[in-house]
């Protein structure tokens, strides 16, 4: 199972790596959901397979696929991976790596500073999950529903066409 | 009779109010009915009224009136009070008298000038002004007179207001006047702050019993006082205003600038005569200024060309004659000669009005010449106001004012041969630059034409005047002649006398005979030096030196530049300089500092969202290396 | 309760005002003068009511007395109280504020209903300053007289408008929050030594501090009041708010605002922290008289006329501040009569200002002259307020300068006869106001100006009789202060003691009876 | 072997988490931006899901659930966002939207 587990995080590093690397939105999509599978592979592993459906089906499944149908609609052709191309020069990766090697530096300095630990891979069943859901969670579970409404209006409102709105005092000086 | 007091400054008041409203829409004789009439009334009722004064005089010698209070805030408690006395009547009779002929005069002179009414109306407040100066019962009512005539003295100054000059001359009479008002000022809170009190007949008791001779706060409080005096009396060091003022019609220097409103420091000496005795250093200042001045303005009176500027000149000299007496302590000798003064100086100046306008605005003496054929009047009653000026012996008002003068500076209790020598050699300057300035207006060839004839409303005055002038030297005749004290008696009500030195008579004697000569060989020297050979005098003037103590003379000593070098440029200069007011500056500075901190944080602020994400990552990363390593 | 209606009709008023100019601008102004009138009549009664029990109650200076308790939990009530000197300068806020509405007749065409809003708030936020005996309310009144007077600079301003108004609301409120860390500390001071905590100004005139706390508190007094006021070198904020405002704005500014500083002073500082005030009692003084100073000098240079008489200000106003500090009743009442007759003399100034610059577009000096022969009514009315700000007697401003002076002389001679340099330093600017304007030759001006029309000479005239009345007959008014006055005096002298104020050595008592100042001060009033 | 070093999934949740941190700063495209975070938050809910295994806890699942329920509302609202940036700006840059600077 260890093995599995790091093949699996070979797997998720990589096809992250590429996301980020993409320049075309499509492959990078693909690559995100190939990253999305890598980590429901590992969340099967820990023995949280609830978690890992939910992974496969909500974010591989839904919200790539929100993504997909964005960026169709947005409709990116090859002047934009080529757009794309020239917005990722080499001088703006020297920045964030050097950022992002500290931290990871210093995350791992953390990690094996401390005693070392092991998981057992235990399953801890969707029933528990259910039952800590609506019992002392509730109140998060409220909150993530409100959330969503909030998401679901704000995307629609924001969505939609509409003219130019201004507000009224600002209405006379712009027009 | 007396409690119609009030109405004698009423009227001239009253008479400005009307023309002031509604002067300017009615008819140009109107105005100046009204105009006259305020005054004639008034020097109608100062007539009887001093009748009435004289014949059946109030306890004490002193009426006062109290019309209200005027504010009354913790012991400060000036009336709107009038007060009649010897002084007070002397001032108000000349300021009534000669003001109506003046105004009357002014009904001719000024005719077809612009703002006839409003000419009058600046008059009348003046007339009121003075009255209320003269009457005050205190100190502030009489500062309030005091400003009021340095305002008319500014107004009418500035009369013919398109021309920038005069405008300037009239603020550089009221700014420099208002220096020693400001002086004046400060001497009034000693006053009260040390006395309590501003009344005058209280300070006049009080300032004996709290004030030993010759201790400091009395001459603190002499020495302000003697500094408003200075500046409204035109004498030195700030006199300078005086020769400038001519800018005004000439009607308005025969009144304010010769009768009247420049010996108000005659009359505040005279008036607050017992602080300025406990002060004897500064009643010889008085004195030392009064001769100082008297010499000074007859040397710049000899070189003038413009006829007003001689009289403005001989002005300050008269006044500085007036300055000695009280400085030798003569108090009725100085009204006596402010009295006199005022008949002639007016009738002269009224004199040179009738020929400036008989040649069309022509005041420069060497265009004039030969008019006595022209305006016969005018000439005798100019040559008659002269002989006063010049103290021709025995005929002329003048000659007994200034001889007496004379006589108490030789003779009196604070006699000082210093100042007697100063005064016979200004006698003699007096007696040269008068008759140099007769010779060349009247004598000589006609140089223009006749423009303006005058008629009676403007001879009249003249005429009465000389009467005057003449006449009313009669009222006081020295022990040799007669010996008349009719003026000192009735000022001895008030003023203290002077207490000759022994062996009188034939000293008296002495002086006379030397002011007599002394007067006739001034009028003589003048006549062979500027009549029979006048070219002279021309070469004197041309020589190297002579020309430069003429410019330097006729610059009135160099007054004006040094004060314009000293006070007025550095003052104008610092106002241009800091226009803008360098303390904004500091403000700019902090605004400036704020900018700069404004543009660092907003640098920060791109507006990148990248931007913020790496701000983001840099702050979690220092938390982090904190936590993890320190 | 009639003090409240004096600030309600003025609210209600300007509500009203904004309201109705959506219907019709002329009913806006007309409500604007009906709501000041009604308020200028309130006053005028009252000063009628009580002008016989002014003079005679010298014990108990308060007029009127209303309190509401607002906030009691944290000791605010709605305390408002009425004494002579508070009568004087709400009877001067409604007669400025019926001008000022005047003024603004023609000159306002943009949006008048919310202007004239702005105005009668700033005369109620002012009239509330006036009464307030509350420190809670009194700070709320003066930061309502603020904001108001922010937009009408802001918005109905000339050129550089923005710039004063920042300048203008930077410097006032900045300087208020000083005052407020005071007022609080005062409160919590006050609330620590007897246990009740209240802002209400009677109780708190009792506080008891250590010196360095009371100099510290005083400074966090002044220092709204000075600014206010104004005095140098904190007076940046008024040559540019008084030149950039409209004309009304200008004249509430120089009449009314900066009498606010000099009230507070009188009303605040002196009673609460008389020992501080004491010590500071020189540095004050050098404060005014260099006010005095630096603002004629600066006054004269001046090259646009509108900023001349804003510096005239400055130094008008360095006599009230040197005569407040003078601690007498002579300078006090001075003070009282300077902040009346400089709201009238440099509020007929600046409607002048305003008025020429309606016809001619013009504030520079340097493109007037010789108007005297055309508009001779606007040169006479500008003659006889140059000769105010001069202070020519017989005008109300020499009465006030003169008592300020002879008070002031008796504090401290040296500092007062520098100060009294001023007046020639006035007369300098003040002719200069009228030989660059109406005397001179005339540019090459094309069109005809009109003179002063009859609504404009309404106005000049109330402003002219005012002034005179004041020179010659000030003795209504000086009778109403006097109160006020002598118990701003007490309550200072009953923390320590007031006859040090009164150098005793110098007056001779036994050989002048009048001499002896403060017992005449009790008597005084009988009169 | 049925044990998980719980180093190497921290280490693992850590990589991810950076590597959609570099994608966030990298990139100027907001779509790839939107992905990188949606990176992110998958790895924090990695790192959730490993501490709840290792306690045999349900609140590690909890906890993830919440993060896909946020994750979902924000997709849908960044997307939204973006379309709209799309329409007025007529590019992707993210900082071609940069009204809000100083």
């Amino acid at each position: 199972m260890t093995i599995v587990f790091y093949i699996a995080a070979l797997v998720a590093v990589i096809s992250t790596a590429m996301v980020i690397t993409r320049l075309n939105a499509v492959h990078a999509l693909l690559y995100m959901v190939v990253s999305l599978l890598s980590v429901a592979v590992i969340f099967f592993i820990l023995g949280a397979a609830f978690v890992a459906a939910l992974e496969v089906i909500v974010y591989a499944g839904a919200i790539m696929v929100l993504f997909v149908f964005v960026v169709m609609m947005l409709n990116l052709g090859p002047a934009s991976a080529e757009q794309e191309s020239r917005w990722l020069s080499p001088a703006g990766w020297i920045g964030p790596g050097i950022l992002s090697a500290i931290l990871i530096i210093e995350l791992v300095y953390i990690l094996f500073t401390n005693a070392r630990q092991d998981i057992l891979t235990q399953s801890v069943a969707p029933r528990q999950v259910g039952i800590a859901l609506y019992g002392p969670y509730i109140l998060g579970v409220e909150l993530a529903a409100i959330l969503l409404m909030a998401g679901i209006v704000g995307a629609y409102h924001l969505g939609r066409y509409k003219n130019v709105f201004l507000h009224r005092y600002l209405h006379k000086e712009l027009q | 009779m007396l409690e119609l007091l009030w109405i004698v400054p009423a009227l001239p008041f009253l008479g400005f109010l009307i023309l002031a409203l509604i002067g300017s829409r009615m008819p140009g004789k109107t105005a100046a009915a009204i105009g006259v009439a305020s005054i004639g009334l008034s020097a109608l009722l100062t007539v009887f009224i001093g009748i009435n004064f004289i014949s059946s005089p109030p306890a004490g010698r002193v009426y006062i009136q109290t019309l209200w209070e005027w504010f009354n805030v913790a012991g400060l408690n000036p009336g709107i009070a009038l007060r009649l006395d010897a002084v007070s009547l002397t001032f108000i009779f000349v300021i009534t008298f000669v003001g109506f002929l003046i105004h009357l005069y002014s009904v001719e002179y000024m005719e077809g000038e612009e703002g006839y009414s409003r000419f009058f109306a600046y008059m009348n407040l003046f007339v009121g002004s003075m009255l209320m100066l003269v009457l005050g019962d205190n100190l502030v009512l009489l500062y309030l007179g005091w400003e009021g005539v340095g305002l008319c003295s500014y107004l009418l100054i500035g009369f013919w207001y398109k021309d920038p000059a005069n405008g300037y001359a009239a603020r550089k009479a009221f700014i420099v006047t208002r220096v020693g008002d400001t002086a004046m000022a400060i001497g009034l809170f000693i006053l009260f702050t040390e006395l309590g009190s501003l009344n005058i007949g209280r300070l006049l008791e009080v300032a004996p019993l709290n004030w030993p001779v010759g201790s400091s706060m009395p001459v603190l409080a002499a020495a302000l006082l003697l500094g408003g005096a200075v500046g409204k009396s035109a004498q030195l060091p700030l006199q300078t205003w005086l020769p400038d003022a001519m800018a005004g019609p000439t009607p308005v220097s025969a009144l304010i600038h010769a009768a009247t409103m420049v010996t108000a420091g005659v009359y505040l000496i005279a008036r607050m005569h017992v602080i300025f005795t406990l002060a004897p250093v500064v009643l010889t200042i008085v004195g030392v200024i009064g001769a100082l001045t008297l010499l000074l303005a007859g040397f710049s009176a000899l070189t003038q060309h413009d006829i007003k500027r001689v009289l403005a000149y001989s002005t300050i000299s008269q006044i500085g004659y007036m300055f000695l007496a009280l400085g030798v302590g003569a108090w009725s000798a100085a009204v006596f000669h402010f009295m006199i003064h005022a008949f002639f100086k007016a009738l002269l100046f009224l004199g040179a009005g009738v020929v400036i306008l008989a040649l069309h605005h022509e005041q420069n003496m060497f265009k004039m010449g030969g008019v006595r054929k022209m305006i016969p009047v005018t000439f005798w009653t100019f040559l008659i106001g002269s002989a006063s000026l010049a103290a021709l012996p025995l005929v002329t008002g003048g000659f007994y004012s200034k001889d007496l003068i004379l006589f108490y500076a030789f003779d009196g209790e604070r006699a000082n041969r210093w100042l007697y020598a100063a005064g016979l050699l200004g006698a003699l300057i007096t007696a040269l630059y008068t008759t140099r300035m007769v010779l060349l207006t009247f004598f000589g060839e006609a140089k223009t034409h006749l423009h303006h004839k005058p008629t009676w409303i403007m001879e009249m005055p003249l005429v009465v005047l000389a009467v005057l002038s003449t006449f009313g030297g009669f009222v006081e005749l020295p022990h040799t002649l007669g010996h008349l004290t009719l003026f000192s008696d009735f000022m001895q009500t008030i003023l203290p006398g002077n207490q000759v030195a022994e062996g009188g008579i034939s000293t008296e004697l002495i002086l006379q005979l030397t002011a007599a000569v002394t007067a006739i060989l001034g009028i003589f020297i003048a006549y062979m030096l500027y009549y029979k050979n006048p070219e002279r005098v021309t070469a004197l003037r041309r020589s190297a030196f002579g020309s430069r103590l003429h410019a330097f003379w006729k610059k009135g000593w160099g007054f004006d530049w040094l004060y314009d070098t000293l006070f007025v440029n550095p003052i104008v200069w610092i106002a241009e300089v800091n226009k803008s007011d360098f303390i904004d500056l500091i403000y700019t500075f902090i605004a400036w500092v704020n900018r700069m901190f404004n543009r660092a944080f907003s640098f920060t602020q791109s507006g990148r969202l990248r931007w913020y994400a790496m701000g983001i990552a840099l702050g979690a990363i220092i938390t982090l290396t904190i936590a993890v390593f320190l | 309760m009639i003090l409240l209606w004096l600030i309600a009709i003025l609210m209600i008023g300007g509500i009203a005002a904004w309201a109705a100019a959506k219907w019709n601008v002329m009913l806006a102004r007309w409500i604007a003068l009906i709501a000041t009138l009604i308020n200028f009549v309130l006053v005028i009664m009252l000063w009628v009511q009580h002008s016989g029990g002014l003079t005679l109650g010298a014990n108990a200076p308060w007029l009127l007395d209303f309190r509401w308790n607002w906030i009691p939990s944290f000791g605010i009530s709605f305390h408002m109280a009425l004494d002579g000197m508070s009568l004087l300068l709400i009877l001067l806020t409604s007669f400025i504020g019926v001008l000022s509405v005047l003024t603004s007749w023609t000159e306002i065409e943009y949006r008048a209903g919310f202007f004239h809003f702005n105005l009668l708030w700033i005369l109620a936020g002012i009239t509330g300053v006036f009464l307030s005996l509350d420190l809670f309310m009194f700070y709320f009144f003066w930061e309502v007289m603020l904001i108001p007077m922010y937009f009408l600079i802001g918005i109905w301003g000339h050129e550089n408008r923005i710039y004063a108004s920042f300048k203008f609301f930077i410097f006032t409120q900045a300087s208020s929050l000083f005052m407020f860390v005071a007022i609080l500390a005062l409160y919590f001071i006050h609330g620590k030594n007897t246990g009740v905590y209240t802002f209400d100004y009677l109780q708190l005139l009792g506080t008891v501090f250590t010196p360095k706390a009371e100099m510290w508190l005083m400074f966090g007094f002044l220092i709204a009041f000075v600014v206010k006021l104004p005095i140098v070198p904190l007076h940046n904020w008024l040559p540019d708010a008084h030149t950039e405002a409209p004309t009304a704005g200008s004249v509430v500014l120089a009449a009314l605002l900066l009498k606010t500083g000099a009230y507070g002073i009188l009303r605040f500082v002196i009673p609460l922290f008389p020992h501080a005030v004491r010590d500071f009692q020189i540095p004050g003084m050098i404060l005014g008289a260099i006010g005095i100073i630096y603002g004629a000098i600066l006054a004269f240079a001046q090259t646009d006329f509108k900023r001349l008489v804003a510096y005239t200000s400055v130094n008008h106003m360095g006599f009230v501040m040197l005569g407040a500090f003078a601690l007498n009743e002579l300078a006090l009442q001075g003070v009282v009569m300077q902040m009346l007759c400089h709201g009238i003399s440099t509020g007929a100034l600046f409607i002048l200002v305003g008025a020429l610059y309606e016809r001619i577009h013009t504030r520079d000096l340097n493109k007037m002259g010789g108007f005297w022969d055309e508009i001779p009514r606007m040169g006479a009315v500008g003659l006889v307020f140059a000769l105010a700000s001069l202070g020519l007697p017989g005008l109300g401003n020499f009465i006030a300068e003169f008592l300020t002076l002879t008070g002031a002389f008796m504090a401290n001679n040296w500092i007062t006869a520098i100060a009294t340099l001023g007046l020639v330093a006035s007369t300098i600017y003040s002719l200069r106001i009228m030989a660059r304007v109406f005397y001179g030759r005339k540019p090459k001006v094309e069109k005809h100006i009109p003179d002063f029309n009859v609504r404009e000479m309404i106005i000049m005239g109330a402003l002219i009789l005012s002034i005179i009345w004041l020179g010659i007959f000030p003795h209504p008014v000086l009778d109403t202060s006097r109160p006020a006055i002598n118990n701003i005096i007490r309550t200072a002298a009953a923390k320590g003691s007031v006859s040090q104020l009164e150098k005793p050595g110098t007056l001779l008592p036994d050989k002048a009876g009048q001499v002896q100042f403060a017992g005449k001060n009790e008597k005084g009033g009988a009169r | 072997m049925n044990t998980v070093p719980m180093e190497s999934g921290l280490v693992l949740a850590g990589i991810l988490f950076i590597l959609g941190f570099i994608g966030v700063l990298v990139r100027r495209n907001i779509v790839f931006i939107l992905l990188s975070l949606e990176v992110m938050l998958n790895a924090a809910g990695l790192a959730f899901i490993f501490a709840g295994s290792r306690w045999v806890q349900a609140d590690g699942q909890v906890m993830f659930i919440f993060i896909l329920a946020m994750a979902a509302a924000e997709v849908s609202v960044g997307l939204a966002l973006i379309l709209q940036i799309f329409r007025d700006f007529k590019t992707l840059d993210a900082d071609a939207a940069n009204n809000m600077r100083g």
